[in-house]
């Protein structure tokens, strides 16, 4: 068993790492944090663990497709909450309208919880992604594989 | 009877239908042919209709589309552009018909391209001629240059494109170059483009002083078919293209178009008053006097006969440009016959030469002595345009000379005469000289046939002429030369509306 | 949904949410029809957004329902909403043009991503020019340029030095960027505020340093982004390895987005009450127009690539519309804006018949061409049309442009540079001539690589002719171009406090 | 409202160290051609900036910096240097001058502006007094959440922020489009030494570009 601390303290801290990006992500309309930072914390937490595994290991966890599936419902996410704000008669991003005349703005906050969730989605994926294609150039991929 | 107003659009109209024809009738070259004289034909009345419309006073005119705020793409018929159309529809109609002699007799390659740029050129020309301002006058102007570069580089060899090339770079150079400016100043002083009776600028006080030279300048080298040295290099590079194209387009559409486009802006645009007040003209009166000389003096040099053809050509237009820029009535309608009786005059040297090429490919005049007397009929008619070019009666091409030498007198020019006088005689020396040759000397190669004069001077049994169709045209436009002499005061009374008279 | 009150921000929001989108259809077609589509829509809506300016006059948007300058603002006049159809038609005829084009240079499985990047393109451009924001310009600035970045360095199938290309202009467009953002943040600390027509108010009868400072970072970054002689080193490369439907794309809107965003700076959000404008115009811009418009001509000139060609072509006539700007006047700011439009439909065809002639000859060399009027007969009158228009040869758009140009000129009293700009397009017509000349005059080679050229597919040649359709179109009407051009400029002129 | 006069405080002592540490390291990397030492002090440039926003109050932007500056971007750019050299190649010499001269104006500009900026921290500033006062008194009515920063980031320019994402999103795009499958050389250990240098350092400039966008 080669770097067997490395293993031990990756597999300890991992949960805790997702754990922390997840309190930044949802903590960011109380405290220093949001999607951005959540989402590079969160994507820390694979490369770290693509450091001691190997990145096909990681691959196997989540693997590249996947990501791209991600990035895209991000930042679909993002601009679907303006699409709907939209439809529901509002303008782009106009997040009052998600829960209409409340007076403690629930709508500005299911936006703002929506939207910084978007971001840290595409972020974590997009890092990620970049990561993968930096680090282990794929393979070629048959057209058949996709 | 077609309307006047009617018939310019029409006359517009008929030869790019007639472009079209000649395309779709590619397989079958007689009746492409016959597309191209039916369409000549249908041309050359409609253009009768409106010159007789505009004799008779009327103005007939329409407005296609306006581009920008007082800038209209329109028209109108006035007695100059009348003539004009008059002139190129009517030669046109004859150089078609050496065109197919011409054409056939050498085998060319690419004779429906060689039509249907004709039928385009023409339809250019057309335009030019019923032009209403200079903004529609420009973009005819252009597509006349554009079309016929196809004419120019018909051979396709390094020569023709290196022909095509000066050909197209002068031409579009001095045209975008200086006339475009030159038109844009003047509508920004002005705020129109229009032709006005009296001169648009002249309408305009604050357009007095040096504007007006340089403005003129502009126009005056801008045009450059008008071949005012030195914007003339691309007239002798287009002799690289078939002899029809020099007939007709460098002998009468191209270069009358430049011509009779100066002529227009002057007394439209300018109004002879103001230049006369400011004397503007007078620097380019002597260019074009300068003008005159030299290419006569360069003309005199050439061997090749359609060289010499050309330079004669730069040497007479300036004629025209002389008499529009003496800045008197008289110069102005001497300018303005000059379009006509040059016209004849030179497009039958052009097709004379065609025909000399044609039955017995021959191009320098040092070939051509004693070729007179198996050819008796193309030197007779080279003999009678070139006397109309020199200027002597009865051939129409005395009348400008005259018309010419009374402007210099009013305008006071007295030396303008003399250089009048002095071309003359090198005229004669360069163009008379060729027939005389072509009769009187004996070829230079056999030297068999004794120098005879009186019965046995010409050997009918042994002629050895050009096919008919590329005989009777040059004989036509010869006999219209003589015609015209005679047909004088119609024409002077027709064009007098030109010069504020009639 | 109100579509009348949500029209305003269709254009950037139908391209922007298409784009992931992208990324989820299977390969082969049907991302090319989901982004021909997408273009085709976000042209549509540009169209109407026209039409709803014309009626309306200007329109505030207000995303997010904040007011401005509290939240971002778009705000759409005559000049944005005309730059707007014209980047979405742009970008519809070359979306429709480029499927076959794409599928020969660019690997199959990369044409998912492609088309995405392609839609994050024409967004980031699209939401430049509608915004009304100076820190959203800033950031649509960085969208459309990094996806410029990747889609340059496309062309590294068929040419390796397209990666050298895209990374030299990824650095001279970061430090445009940089500069850009530099600019802002100063005018920020003078005025606290970032909205255009805000910054406006609040920075009249200001003049400080960080005023001046401001202005000269966000000149020089805007002016890297549009090639500005001599800032468009980067331009030349950039255009020749791209792939060709990225040439052609690239090279019709995106200078001219950058061309619109300097002319919002001057008019809109200095004016000329500030004197450092009007030396910019005299000192920086006039000349630098001018110089551009006879060197890059002159380069151009040697060029025996046609696609450099053309780009250096670009750089020269940007001057053009620098020089127009330049003069101040309504006349001159017309001829800008006019320009802007025209340049983009001829340098479009251009390119897009550069396209076909890649296509089937693999190469863009001048050699390439030698005949092509009897291969390619249609792709080769396509070239001549828009050359001609290039040169400025009435009947065609490039006319127009020259005659609003020309007319400035002699109105602005600078009568030399109406003859300079005359010479420039003499150059023009020599380069164009060179080109024409070979594939008019030449004998087609009968053997070698260009051997079996034969004419484009359909499928290209209807949108190129489609833009050389509307380069004769706009060439003879002018009353979508020309008269909105007028009204546009002279609203500019209004806000920016002109005399004349 | 009084005229406003930064105070010293010891804070300021902070603040020139940390500048001071700045920019030793700024030349410290100009200096090296040991990449791998260019990409550690480059994760330092960044912890100290953080630092430096921190002692600014700018924490959101700290949080980022340390996060994307300090963190990912020195991953991936290790990333990128073991796709090229180890070492830099001495620099090309010629064009020095001209580079010099522009970074010298630039920096003259940026001078020259600061010495008619207010000073740090001036309430009266227009920066403080106008759009961003206007923040802080009407987040609390608007959206009711503690951190204005994210009122401002998410909701009131929401949509810089989804443009943001965009070029996040972007970059990533770009990445696959040069590194992925069918870009020619994915899968390929390929020797091209120089070309694949371009592309990592291309892709830094872009996560720098990503950074400065989650600082805002």
């Amino acid at each position: 068993m080669e770097h067997a601390i490395l293993r031990v303290t990756t597999k300890i801290f991992f949960a805790p790492i997702i754990l922390y990006a997840l309190y930044v992500q949802f903590h960011g309309d109380y405290g220093p944090g949001g999607g951005f930072q959540a989402g590079i914390i969160f994507a820390v937490a694979f490369i770290l663990h693509a450091f001691c595994f190997g990145l096909e290991e990681t691959k196997k966890a989540l693997p590249q497709r996947a990501l791209i599936v991600a990035m895209v419902v991000g930042l679909l996410f993002y601009a679907g909450t303006g699409v709907a704000t939209m439809l529901l008669g509002g303008n782009l991003l106009a997040y009052d309208v998600i829960v209409p005349g409340s007076a403690h703005n629930a709508g500005q906050h299911y936006g703002i919880l929506l939207v910084e969730w978007g971001v840290g989605v595409t972020v974590a994926s997009t890092m990620l992604t970049i990561f993968y294609h930096f680090t282990g150039r794929e393979p070629d991929i048959d057209q058949e594989d996709w | 009877m077609i309307s006047p107003g009617l018939a310019i659009p029409l006359a517009l109209w008929v030869p790019l239908l007639g472009c079209l024809a000649i395309w779709l009738l590619d397989k079958s070259p007689n009746l492409r042919e016959a597309a191209t004289l039916i369409t000549g034909a249908i041309l050359f009345a409609l253009t009768v209709t409106i010159f007789i419309a505009v004799s008779t006073g009327q103005r007939p005119g329409f407005q296609a589309l306006e581009v920008i705020d007082g800038l209209p793409i329109a028209f109108q018929a006035e007695p100059l552009g009348a003539l004009f159309a008059v002139i190129a529809s009517g030669l046109w109609l004859v150089n078609s018909v050496y065109s197919i002699g011409y054409m056939r007799a050498g085998n060319e390659k690419h004779q429906t391209r060689f039509y249907m740029s004709f039928a385009v050129a023409i339809s250019a020309a057309i335009g030019v001629a019923y032009a209403a301002n200079l903004f529609t006058l420009f973009i005819f102007y252009e597509v006349l240059t554009l079309s016929t570069f196809p004419l120019v580089t018909h051979k396709g060899d390094e020569k023709a494109r290196r022909g095509g090339r000066i050909y197209l770079g002068v031409l579009m150079a001095t045209s975008i170059g200086l006339f475009l400016p030159a038109i844009v100043w003047t509508y920004v002083i002005t705020g129109s483009t229009d032709f006005v009776e009296g001169g648009l600028l002249a309408q305009h006080v604050e357009a007095a002083g040096p504007i007006v030279g340089i403005l003129l300048g502009l126009y005056a080298f801008g045009i450059g078919k008008a071949a005012l040295m030195p914007a003339h290099p691309w007239l002798p590079n287009a002799m690289v293209a078939p002899t029809p194209v020099s007939a007709f387009l460098h002998a009468v559409a191209v270069v009358k178009a430049g011509v009779f486009a100066i002529l227009k802006i002057v007394v439209y645009i300018f109004g002879i008053d103001l230049l006369k007040d400011t004397g503007a003209s007078i620097p380019f009166m002597w260019i074009a006097a300068g003008s005159i000389l030299l290419a006569s003096a360069i003309a005199m040099n050439q061997d090749n006969l359609k060289a010499r053809l050309a330079y004669s050509t730069v040497s007479q237009l300036s004629y025209i440009t002389l008499g529009a820029m003496l800045a008197t009535s008289m110069g102005v309608m001497g300018g303005a016959m000059q379009i006509a009786a040059h016209a004849l005059g030179k497009m039958t040297l052009f097709m004379c030469a065609g025909a000399i090429y044609v039955a017995h490919h021959k191009t320098l005049i040092s070939e051509m002595r004693g070729l007179g007397r198996v050819m008796p009929f193309t030197f007779g008619a080279f003999f009678l345009g070139a006397m109309s070019i020199v200027g002597l009666p009865p051939m129409a091409g005395s009348w400008p000379k005259f018309f010419l030498m009374l402007g210099a007198a009013d305008a006071g020019q007295l030396a303008i005469i003399a250089v009048l006088i002095v071309s003359s005689i090198v005229n004669v020396v360069y163009l008379l000289s060729i027939p005389v040759q072509a009769f009187y000397m004996n070829p230079a190669e056999e030297g068999a046939k004794p120098q005879g004069a009186g019965g046995a001077f010409i050997d009918w049994g042994a002629l050895k002429e050009a096919p008919i169709l590329c005989i009777a045209p040059p004989m036509f436009t010869a006999a219209g030369v003589i015609a015209l002499f005679f047909f004088i005061d119609p024409l002077y009374r027709f064009l007098l509306p030109l010069i504020g008279g009639g | 949904m109100n579509l009348a009150e949500q029209l305003p921000v269709l254009p950037v929001i139908i391209p922007l949410v298409a784009a992931p989108i992208t990324l989820l259809l299977p390969q082969g077609r049907a991302p090319h029809l989901w982004a021909t589509l997408i273009s085709w829509l976000t042209f549509a809506v540009s169209i109407a957004l026209v039409a709803m300016v014309s009626d309306a006059g200007v329109i505030s948007y207000h995303l997010g329902d904040w007011a401005p300058p509290l939240g971002i603002e778009y705000r759409i006049d005559m000049a944005n909403a005309l730059v707007l159809a014209l980047v979405s038609g742009i970008g519809a005829v070359v979306f429709a043009f480029a499927y076959r084009s794409v599928e020969r240079e660019v690997d199959p499985r990369q044409s998912t991503f492609f088309y995405c990047a392609m839609l994050i393109c024409l967004t980031g451009l699209m939401g430049v020019t509608i915004t009304g924001d100076a820190f959203n310009i800033f950031v649509f600035l960085e969208i459309s340029s990094l996806s410029t970045y990747a889609l340059i360095a496309m062309g590294a199938k068929s040419d390796r030095r397209a990666l050298t290309a895209a990374f030299n202009y990824l650095v001279m467009g970061t430090i445009g960027a940089t500069f850009f953002v530099i600019g802002i943040g100063l005018l920020y600390q003078a005025t606290g505020t970032l909205n255009l027509a805000d910054l406006h108010d609040r920075l009249a009868g200001q003049s400080n340093r960080m005023v001046e400072a401001g202005f000269a970072f966000i000149v020089v970054g805007i002016g890297l982004k549009l090639a500005m002689f001599p800032l468009h080193l980067w331009l030349p490369n950039a255009y020749t390895y791209a792939p060709s439907a990225v040439s052609a794309f690239i090279a019709a809107t995106a200078t001219k987005v950058a061309v619109y965003v300097l002319i919002r700076f001057f008019y809109s959000v200095f004016g000329f009450d500030f004197a450092f404008v009007g030396h910019a115009f005299t000192y920086v811009l006039l000349p630098l127009g001018l110089a551009g418009m006879f060197i890059a001509s002159l380069v151009a000139l040697f060029q025996d690539d046609v696609k450099r060609m053309l780009a250096y072509s670009s750089v020269a006539q940007i001057g053009y519309m620098l020089l127009g700007l330049s003069f101040a006047t309504v006349e001159g700011l017309t001829a800008s804006l006019v320009h802007i439009l025209n340049h983009a439909l001829m340098k479009g065809a251009l390119f897009m018949a550069v396209a076909c002639v890649v296509f089937r000859t693999g190469s863009h060399s001048i050699q390439a061409f030698a005949g092509l009027a009897k291969r390619m007969p249609v792709t080769t009158w396509a070239f001549i049309l828009s050359g001609l228009s290039l040169i400025g040869v009435p009947l065609t758009v490039g006319f127009i442009s020259k005659w609003y140009l020309l007319t400035a000129a002699f109105a602005a009293g600078h009568g030399y540079a109406a003859f300079l700009i005359v010479a420039s397009s003499l150059i023009a017509m020599v380069y164009i001539g060179r080109v024409a000349e070979m594939m008019l005059l030449r004998e087609p080679p009968s053997e070698g690589p260009y051997a079996a050229a034969k004419e484009a597919p359909m499928s290209m040649l209807i949108p190129m002719w489609v833009l050389v359709a509307a380069n004769i179109y706009f060439g003879v009407r002018t009353d979508l171009t020309g008269d909105l051009a007028v009204r546009a400029a002279e609203a500019l002129m209004l806000v920016a406090g002109g005399a004349p | 409202m009084s005229d406003f006069t930064a105070h010293i405080s010891p804070i300021v002592l902070l603040d020139v160290s940390l500048l001071t540490m700045l920019i030793i390291v700024a030349f410290a990397m100009l200096r090296s051609r040991h990449l791998f030492a260019v990409v550690m002090l480059s994760g330092i440039f960044s912890l100290l900036s953080a630092a430096f926003f921190v002692s600014l109050d700018a924490v959101d932007v700290a949080f980022t910096e340390a996060a994307v500056g300090a963190g990912i971007s020195t991953v991936l750019m290790l990333g990128g240097m073991l796709l090229t050299a180890r070492r830099e190649k001495p620099a090309a010499k010629g064009r020095a001058p001209v580079a010099l001269a522009v970074v010298l104006a630039t920096g003259a500009a940026l001078i020259y502006a600061t010495t008619d900026m207010p000073a740090f921290g001036d309430p009266n500033s227009p920066a403080n007094s106008y759009v961003g006062q206007l923040y802080v008194e009407k987040t609390p009515n608007d959206i009711a959440v503690p951190n204005i920063v994210t009122a401002v980031l998410a909701s009131y320019r929401g949509f810089d922020t989804l443009g943001e994402v965009m070029v996040i999103f972007t970059a990533g795009i770009a990445v696959i489009l040069l590194l992925g499958a069918g870009s020619g050389r994915g899968g390929r250990k390929v020797a091209d030494r120089a070309v694949s240098g371009q592309e990592g350092s291309g892709h830094d400039s872009s996560d720098h570009e990503t950074s400065d966008k989650g600082g805002k």
